[in-house]
């Protein structure tokens, strides 16, 4: 009993009036939060950590490099969840949440590339190498841009909320397994990095406090930007309505 | 079987257009619908044809009985008349065209490719289809457009026949079948009235 | 101020600056249509409540 | 449903071009290969596979928007929708059709372009077998992003784009079996992979490119 009413309070946040009453409270504690926790966490990272005896002060790019390889299959990770309420529940909130997360998460796998490249490029010799963790996180990216061109290009935005929330659901299958392909197809054709960015033994207890500031900032501004976004997307569609209603009366 | 819409709304673009609409249809019945353009008649057409789900309310006795007719014809050019509806008897398990054929007067062009056919003619060859489907709700969306007056009365015979048989016809059209015994719905009065503009809106966003 | 970065000082930087200008500029986008959206629905709404 | 596709194939022969186009393209490109990198028979006949591949991965391409826009512009797509066929059976035969039209003629040419880029003798039957296996996957999955983009105007951008980055995995171990067949390398494990996507493709895919196609006529 208790638990199904919990239940149908938490359902109650699909009203997208309520939403935006809701989100609008606590978004500029959220903006400060994630605020700090960057600012703190990137600054403690970049002046107050040691350099890698390996690497050198590169390691220091894994405060930016994790949190938003992190963020980047998070944000995937909840568009689906957020599509999956879409198509079951119908909340349409859950639908433009999943739509204003998009260009969030896709920003967030562009940073793990570009900062995946650019450390790279010292410790690899090259700016691009076809190592499998990288290419998936390219195919990741074009999921991202498929999703967001489909989103765009439908008029009708129950369709297009219809057609993306599928187009999710099928395309996480296929990251997944574009994940274990490329994984299988570089084997033997590119030697293992000796080194990774993300791999444990870099991860010593020196930098790993401000690497969960830098993780929680990430997450924290990807929760403000998320329910900002929302508002902005339930706004659109809102007036969307009004002037079709407008049409139709006059 | 009756055809049964209960309490209906329906939408088109996200905006209930039609609604609180009742009707009951029984086997041999005849349903004309007017309406001012933009009303909603292919919207509601397309709702009972099962292509758009409803907003509320309900329709009983649709399902898997539909024929449906459209502005478009489904007809492929390069396929010759009988090809064409040879395929579509296919689809629906029905075996006889030449009925068909013969109920629109196409059997002299039967092995003419669709695309030289004259837009009347295509019309008919569209409503011929309706004959090989064996279905017994017949959804027409405007069925006269580019008829003369010869094909009409065809037309109109075949609907009569279609309700001897036991069919039922829904048709949205503005020129008069000479179905005299077709009842008449005006959907005017089942215009969608919208509360206010106001700050509380919904799911609807209204 | 400034720690040393030994021979890998322009690939953490420019590392750090991508990062930061891709995120600010995130934000901004969002903010800007943020803002503007709002400000046509409630002038929307205005509206369409002044004319019933 | 045989009526259907015995529709949609009478329909690709008169039409014309529904043959020739791909087929055509998949020629064009293997021939500008060796333009662009060279006519060294060595490197040519070390990226044989891979080419032959994505020259196949694109002629498919190429006439995927073809497979509902026709059907959808002259309101076939409705009148199928509310005939008894299932829309899943609909979208099956679509899918069939279209490998038949286009895949299948794409199998059987690769080895003749196979020549032109000197690909290893024990290659040839390697790449027709990895070729068969998988181009029923690009015809399913395309079937998929054609049943997605079927109302809009400029879908056939958006399609590729769509439709490209679920093509990965099906070129990866398509591509790999070709390559160690070429190299006379053991190649069970792409092989059964590759199968086994295509396998769960065809099975599944369908009932996601229905509900799609659903929405879209709505």
């Amino acid at each position: 009993m208790a638990a199904s009413e919990k239940l149908n309070s938490l359902w109650s946040y699909a009203n997208p009036r309520k939403f935006l009453a809701v989100t609008e409270r606590m978004l500029p504690g959220l903006w400060a939060l994630s605020g700090a926790c960057l600012i703190v966490g990137l600054i403690w990272g970049f002046f107050l950590t040691p350099d890698d005896y390996r690497q050198g002060s590169t390691v220091k790019i894994i405060y930016l490099h994790v949190p938003s390889a992190l963020m980047a299959i998070n944000g995937w990770l909840m568009m689906l969840v957020m599509s999956l309420i879409w198509l079951i529940r119908r909340h349409h909130v859950s639908a433009l949440a999943a739509r204003a997360a998009a260009p969030i998460g896709a920003t967030m796998t562009v940073i793990a590339l570009v900062t995946g490249a650019i450390w790279g490029q010292p410790m690899w010799g090259t700016w691009w190498a076809w190592d499998p963790r990288l290419t998936s996180f390219l195919i990741l990216f074009l999921f991202y841009l498929g999703y967001m061109a489909l989103w765009s290009a439908i008029e009708e935005p129950d369709t297009a909320a219809d057609l993306t929330s599928v187009l999710c659901l099928v395309g996480s299958v296929f990251a997944l397994l574009s994940r274990y392909a490329v994984n299988f197809w570089n084997q033997g054709l590119h030697q293992g990095a000796s080194l990774s960015l993300d791999k444990k033994e870099n991860v010593a207890d020196v930098f790993y406090i401000p690497l969960l500031v830098c993780i929680a900032g990430f997450v924290l501004l990807f929760i403000a930007l998320v329910f900002y976004r929302t508002g902005t997307e339930i706004r659109a569609r809102r007036i969307r309505a009004l002037e079709a209603r407008e049409r139709a009366g006059a | 079987m009756d055809l049964r819409v209960s309490d209906l709304t329906v939408a088109r673009g996200g905006l209930p257009v039609l609604s609180g609409l009742s009707f009951v249809l029984e086997p041999g019945g005849a349903l004309i619908l007017r309406g001012p353009n933009g009303i909603g008649k292919t919207t509601l057409l397309r709702t009972i044809a099962g292509l758009q789900p409803p907003v509320a309310g309900r329709i009983e006795g649709a399902e898997d009985r539909v024929a449906y007719a459209a502005h478009a014809d489904g007809l492929k050019p390069t396929l010759s008349v009988s090809e064409n509806l040879t395929f579509w008897a296919r689809v629906f398990g029905a075996g006889d065209i030449g009925s068909a054929l013969d109920a629109f007067e196409l059997g002299a062009l039967a092995h003419r490719a669709a695309g030289s056919l004259s837009a009347g003619q295509k019309r008919r060859l569209g409503l011929a289809r309706l004959l090989v489907t064996g279905r017994s709700v017949w959804v027409l969306d405007e069925p006269t457009v580019s008829l003369d007056t010869h094909a009409v009365g065809l037309f109109a015979e075949a609907v009569r026949a279609h309700l001897a048989w036991g069919g039922l016809a829904l048709i949205a059209t503005h020129i008069d079948l000479g179905l005299s015994e077709a009842g008449v719905l005006e959907l005017a009065p089942f215009k969608t009235v919208l509360a206010p503009v106001s700050d509380d809106f919904d799911e609807a966003f209204l | 101020m400034m720690p040393d970065l030994g021979k890998y000082a322009d690939t953490v930087l420019s590392a750090y600056g991508a990062s930061i200008l891709l995120l600010i500029g995130l934000v901004a986008i969002s903010l800007w249509r943020g803002r503007r959206v709002r400000a046509e629905m409630d002038a929307l709404e205005k509206r369409m409540r002044r004319d019933g | 449903m045989i009526a259907l596709l015995l529709r949609d194939l009478r329909l690709a022969v008169r039409a014309g071009g529904g043959f020739g186009l791909g087929l055509a393209f998949f020629l064009i490109v293997t021939v500008l290969v060796p333009f662009g990198v060279g006519p060294e028979t060595a490197l040519l006949s070390s990226i044989a596979p891979g080419v032959l591949w994505l020259g196949a991965l694109l002629a498919c391409l190429l006439s995927l928007d073809r497979i509902f826009a026709l059907d959808w512009e002259d309101g076939t797509l409705d009148l199928l929708a509310t005939a008894p066929l299932p829309l899943e059976a609909v979208v099956s035969v679509k899918a069939l059709a279209h490998w038949l039209t286009t895949g299948l003629p794409l199998v059987l040419v690769a080895p003749l372009l196979g020549v032109l880029l000197n690909l290893a003798p024990q290659g040839y039957l390697w790449l027709l077998v990895s070729l068969a296996l998988g181009t029923p996957a690009l015809s399913v999955l395309g079937t998929f992003g054609a049943a997605l983009t079927v109302g809009l105007k400029r879908g056939g951008l958006l399609l590729s784009l769509l439709v490209l980055p679920l093509y990965v995995p099906s070129l990866i171990f398509g591509a790999e079996v070709a390559r160690r067949g070429a190299l006379g390398m053991e190649l069970t494990t792409p092989l059964l992979l590759l199968a086994g996507i295509s396998a769960g493709v065809i099975a599944l895919l369908p009932f996601a490119s229905a509900a799609v196609l659903r929405v879209n006529l709505r």
